[in-house]
């Protein structure tokens, strides 16, 4: 069965092959806004090294968005929205953090994006503001996603939003866990999942996947590490 | 060592107690720690403390490539591991701006259908339990063996499938699929009108659900909770009819709504769901089209940088995948959405009031998987 | 003082010293297969084999798990207090063997036959109580408090019901003698639980609440307490509370089966035409035997061949020994122990019948949580059990005051019963909160 | 001979226990030991064939009254009464009075020893049952003050209640 299904995929082209063959319409769009932070601060530290060096221009990608939500924001915030964009076809907001909570609450009042679907963090370490904090919101009166996103400093304080969506609450705590960001205003700030001693924050990229908090292991399993 | 060692007896008050409830506990579903305040055996505040089976996968999955993290999903929600499975490899796809061939989206709709049947059915023998009709528990593991069996021969593999593959499927459907999940529908359509039979007008059954835990509309929508719990506090709102994934677009199914937001609720929503699903198995099986079952997707995937969120409605409610993609051939950032986790979250809320009996009864409506809430 | 002097002083001790020993020798056997016996009947109402492996259809399995728990590790929690904790179980066992002491199984087996016969089972009984109170306490855990608090609450709720279901049999029989009033029944010539139908309910259910069985087990329930007041005990401490609570369903079931069910009488025992019943005993048995023969060579294993063998040669000579007095000569001593032996096949049958049903509602139904289930005791089953006892009463009266025949006189008062039964169900309804731990009468949220 | 055998271990428990109700610290053990006495008690009566007040010293004071004690005792703080000086400094005033009290108990004893009912008991094959009694002298006899004491506890349950629901 195995080898069949192999056989099968092999007449399929290559990777290398296709975003060749689609790579026309995109080039401008991924050099066409160097100052989305997301994009230019892509090289990672763990990353392996890359087979083709310069990855040829990506058939989706980010390509900025002006539509009537984003005029809206725009309008109503100013220069607290920082950019809009749509990538695979979904939309994005960079926020000013300092902001995050009026535009929550008028995100959730006036626009009706009453579900806060996720909340998370993703971090880049080479970056001046490392994390985008991220917030995947859905509207049931337009059926309509959103992301909010706001760049965060190491050490930087966030406005919590757990007032705005009570779920906020733990998926903040997990950020706040993971990343170590600080949420001002959240009213029970503690790790979620890991113990409340633990030292080090796991989803940073300079946490190495084999790196763990092995003083408290050694007290709490008694032994000498995990891995 | 006795289950009393791990309970803590600091007395507070006259009167408030706290009680430890887990992490060993036969009814907290794996290892759920609740600290529960007790006046007498009334509920005054709750805390859940997780992450007792946390492993990281997140932070596995910016160490693997895309295809080599898919089987890691297949372990959080290990009780529906085809839904994770499904919500992943459409991520993925989306990310890498590819589609699964027809036949492949019907043959991937028909057995996270499958899935979900598995998923509620084990459910309901747990949730019986807990509320302590022993028998049920068995009536449904028995269904759900029919179900494991139609994956094992599908894919090899039982509980873990790991049955999808970005772009597709590895597998193509076994001969008698269709005369399997035939069989299968014909014998559960029966049987659940058993079960049905033997808790839905049962007094005491009523007494243990009716107008417990209750969660508005409103409030449930502001704890974030999805999937059939949201369904019962009366938000008709299912991911596979609000933006079709899959297949789903191509089947006829109605979303079971209920008003009241209590337990009994809940338990109604998934048994009619999992008549829906029945149904939507039913008409899969008519129309698998012919094709191929792998999209054009190479051996390498790198897809090119940027990020994608895409959910999916697992039996828990939504599982959404956050991708960050930086053009290698390992996603930067994988965020997954755990249903199990922001539902658990409303827990406190919805214990409020009720007596220790009733907290069994509500963890089990909330229908946790701790693999999942923990990750 | 010489020895025959004493040994005619201590003859009439012996015998019932005899059958003590007996009880006491035999019960951890027999409590350890009715709980094989339970596990087969819940595997076959959950499309399951059970215990399979110990033994020819798992029929040793109760040996091994004796084996098991004798050998295990007697764990006593750093916490507890030892002396109480150690006690404990003791008391309730000890209470448990006590209460069956006046059971009569059948006309001549039966340790002490005292005129106060009922009442001693039901006050003795009731002492079993405190070795779940202590233990629950002693353990030093607050699901084993929690256990012991609903487990002291709850039967002290349930006393009250069925003394008063019991209460309404003695209206009829007159005496507190087990004997006696197994000997009504004979002399009335009916059942109770066909004068008293809803006497005979209530004493089901309450006695179901009292021995803290499915679905009333609320003091063990397993998901919620763990195991309520046992859940720190562990070994042969453990088993002794098992054996406890088995005694007490043994002890229920033969209350239950003396008062309402005819104690030891033959169904329509009074009925020559139906004398053939006679002849069930024996052959019931001679069937058990057949079926064990015809299993045993298709046994994997030799040993188990030769013990289902050995089981089948058990049950023939049970068969003989309950076919001899049919057969024999009417004068002869072997046919005078007829009513003995026959006697004690229908007490125990029928009391494994009152068994098979709390197994059967066990799994069956859903647990109450312990609110509803004080609400049903005092709302409920009380008022019914007051109302029920009047019924008789008045049902007496018309009998034997009025010369009402027995058969209209009782119809009425059940159905008057009924009525009330009704009405309670229809008002409980009604103020049945929606809403609960809200109110904070309950006994256990003391 | 095997009567009075019966007769003295039941005394010797009953107030062996006694003592330990009032000596032991721990108030569960106290609770234990009076259940022991209350059941030595009730041996007595069994052994003067008095069953029906056997069965109710049983039922009411064993298995009613002492699990109230040990219901109450454990949802009492314990910890607290163990620490406690449970003896204070009167215990000589105390034993005095027991001194006196007891003198008191002995003389009236000896001024009316001749007019104490000590015949033997009838035989017991000539007893009628007792519950029968009881019942008879109860129902019949003094049915009246019966009646009374019976209103006189409803009373007194039903004021219970209310009382305790007013605080609600």
């Amino acid at each position: 069965m195995a080898n069949d299904s192999e056989e099968k995929q092999l007449p399929v082209p290559p990777q290398a092959e296709k975003p060749a063959a689609a790579g026309t319409p995109s080039p401008s769009e991924a050099a066409g806004k160097p100052t989305v932070p997301a994009a230019p601060a892509k090289p990672p530290a763990a990353a392996p090294p890359k087979p083709p060096a310069p990855p040829p221009a990506p058939k989706e990608g980010p390509v900025p968005l002006d539509n009537d939500l984003v005029k809206r924001y725009r309008a109503r915030f100013g220069e607290a929205i920082r950019e809009a964009w749509v990538d695979r076809k979904q939309a994005i907001l960079v926020v000013a953090p300092e902001l995050l909570l009026e535009i929550s609450m008028y995100t959730r009042d006036e626009e009706k994006f009453g579900l806060l679907t996720d909340q998370t963090a993703v971090d880049f370490p080479k970056r001046e503001k490392r994390f985008d904090l991220v917030l995947n919101l859905y509207s049931f009166a337009k059926n309509e996603r959103l992301r909010i996103k706001a760049l965060v400093g190491d050490g930087e304080q966030v406005p919590s939003v757990q007032g705005v969506w009570p779920t906020a609450n733990w998926l903040e705590r997990e950020v706040y866990d993971m990343f170590g960001i600080v949420f001002g205003g959240h009213p029970n700030l503690k790790r979620l999942l890991l113990p409340e001693e633990w030292q080090g924050f796991p989803l940073r990229k300079d946490y190495d996947i084999l790196q763990q908090d092995e003083a408290w292991v050694r007290e709490n399993l008694g032994i000498e590490s995990g891995q | 060592m006795p289950s009393g060692a791990n309970v803590e007896t600091t007395v507070l008050g006259a009167d408030e107690i706290i009680l430890n409830m887990g992490p060993q506990h036969p009814s907290t579903h794996g290892v759920l720690r609740v600290k529960l305040r007790l006046d007498g055996e009334k509920v005054v505040g709750s805390e859940c403390v997780i992450g007792y089976l946390h492993r990281g996968v997140e932070k596995i999955a910016e160490h693997r490539t895309y295809q080599q993290f898919a089987p890691y999903v297949d372990r959080m929600d290990y009780v529906a591991a085809v839904s994770n499975g499904l919500g992943y490899c459409e991520a993925v796809e989306k990310l890498l701006g590819v589609e699964a061939p027809p036949r492949a989206r019907v043959i991937r709709t028909l057995l996270t259908e499958l899935q979900r049947i598995a998923s509620h059915v084990f459910w309901l023998g747990t949730h019986a339990l807990d509320i302590g009709a022993l028998t049920p528990l068995f009536y449904c593991l028995r269904e759900r063996e029919e179900i494991l069996k139609i994956f094992e021969k599908y894919c090899g593999a039982r509980l873990t499938t790991h049955a999808f593959r970005i772009g597709g499927l590895q597998y193509e459907a076994y001969d008698e699929l269709e005369k399997d999940v035939e069989r299968f529908c014909n014998d559960f359509g029966r049987r659940i009108d058993e079960y049905e039979s033997l808790l839905t007008e049962n007094r005491i059954w009523v007494g243990r659900t009716k107008g417990i835990g209750i969660l508005n509309a409103a409030d449930a929508i502001a704890m974030g909770v999805t999937g059939p719990v949201l369904r019962a506090s009366g938000v008709e709102w299912d991911i596979r009819k609000a933006m079709p994934y899959a297949a789903y677009d191509q089947f006829d199914f109605s979303i079971p709504t209920r008003k009241n937001g209590d337990t009994y609720d809940r338990y109604l929503v998934r048994m009619e769901e999992m008549r829906q699903s029945l149904w939507i198995c039913q008409q899969a099986i008519e129309k698998i089209p012919p094709g191929p079952i792998m999209g054009k997707v190479g051996k390498v995937l790198k897809p090119p940088p940027g990020e994608v969120y895409h959910s999916v409605e697992a039996p828990k409610g939504e599982l959404g995948y956050y991708i960050v993609s930086d053009g290698t051939t390992q996603p930067y950032r994988v965020r997954i959405r755990p249903p199990s986790l922001i539902n658990l979250e409303a827990l406190d809320q919805m214990v409020r009031g009720h007596l220790v009996a009733d907290v069994v009864a509500i963890i089990g409506t909330l229908d946790i998987v701790l693999g999942e809430v923990d990750r | 003082m010489n020895v025959h002097a004493i040994i005619e002083a201590l003859a009439p001790y012996l015998l019932p010293l005899l059958f003590a020993l007996v009880i006491v020798a035999v019960l951890p056997l027999v409590a350890g297969y009715i709980v094989l016996v339970e596990r087969k009947v819940m595997a076959d109402m959950q499309v399951r084999l059970g215990p399979m492996r110990v033994g020819p259809h798992g029929l040793l399995q109760p040996i091994a798990d004796a084996v098991k728990l004798l050998i295990k590790e007697d764990i006593i929690p750093e916490s507890a207090d030892k002396f109480i904790f150690w006690g404990a179980p003791l008391i309730s066992v000890t209470a448990a063997m006590l209460a069956l002491s006046a059971v009569p199984i059948g006309p001549f087996f039966q340790i002490a036959d005292l005129n106060i016969g009922l009442l001693f089972i039901l006050g003795v009984s009731a002492l079993g109580i405190f070795g779940i109170v202590l233990g629950g306490w002693a353990s030093n855990s607050h699901y084993s408090l929690l256990g012991a608090l609903r487990s002291a609450a709850q039967l002290v709720s349930y006393e009250t019901s069925a003394g008063m279901a019991v209460v309404g049999a003695l209206l009829f029989a007159g005496t507190l003698s087990t004997r006696g009033i197994v000997q009504a029944q004979s002399d009335h010539g009916v059942w109770f639980i066909f004068a008293a139908p809803i006497g005979f309910f209530i004493y089901l259910v309450a006695s179901i609440a009292e021995t803290n069985r499915a679905p009333f087990d609320m003091p063990e329930a397993e998901s919620e307490l763990v195991a309520g007041y046992m859940t720190e005990y562990s070994g042969f401490r453990w088993a002794l509370y098992f054996l406890a609570e088995y005694t007490n369903m043994i002890v229920v079931s033969s209350i239950a089966t003396t008062l309402f069910l005819g104690g030891w009488l033959r169904p329509f025992s009074g009925a020559p035409l139906f004398n053939f019943l006679d002849g069930l005993p024996p052959l019931l048995m001679l069937g058990i035997a057949g079926y064990c023969f015809y299993r045993a060579p298709k046994q994997p294993v030799k040993v188990q061949k030769m013990f289902m063998a050995a089981v089948g040669l058990l049950c023939g000579a049970l068969a003989l020994v309950l076919a001899a007095p049919l057969v024999a000569p009417a004068d002869s001593i072997v046919a005078s122990a007829k009513p003995g032996l026959h006697g004690a096949f229908w007490f125990l049958l029928k009391v494994s019948a009152y068994l098979y049903v709390f197994m059967w509602l066990r799994f069956t139904f859903p647990r109450y949580r312990f609110d509803q289930l004080m609400r049903l005791g005092w709302q409920f089953l009380l008022p019914l059990a007051i109302a029920n006892v009047m019924g008789i009463g008045v049902g007496l009266a018309l009998h034997r005051a009025l010369g009402w025949g027995l058969v209209p006189s009782f119809l009425l008062t059940t159905v008057l019963t009924l009525g009330v039964a009704a009405w309670l169900l229809f008002v409980g309804e009604q103020h049945e909160p929606g809403r609960v731990g809200e109110e904070g009468e309950t006994a256990g949220n003391a | 001979m095997l009567d009075q055998v019966l007769f003295y271990f039941f005394a010797g428990l009953a107030v062996l226990s006694a003592i330990l109700v009032v000596t032991r610290r721990n108030v569960v053990q106290s609770a234990i030991f009076l259940a022991t006495a209350l059941l030595a008690t009730a041996g007595i009566f069994l052994t003067l064939h008095a069953e029906f007040l056997f069965i109710v010293q049983i039922i009411l004071y064993t298995g009613g009254i002492t699990v109230l004690y040990v219901f109450v005792i454990m949802l009492v703080n314990l910890d607290v009464a163990l620490h406690q000086v449970q003896f204070n400094r009167q215990w000589l005033v105390a034993l005095l009075l027991t001194l006196v009290l007891g003198a008191q108990v002995v003389i009236a004893l000896s001024l009316s020893r001749g007019s104490l009912y000590t015949q033997a008991p009838a035989p017991v094959q000539t007893l009628e049952p007792n519950t029968e009694q009881v019942a008879w002298s109860l129902f019949h006899t003094y049915m009246l003050p019966f009646e009374l004491a019976s209103i006189l506890l409803l009373v007194a349950m039903i004021g219970a209640v209310v009382m305790s629901k007013k605080r609600v």
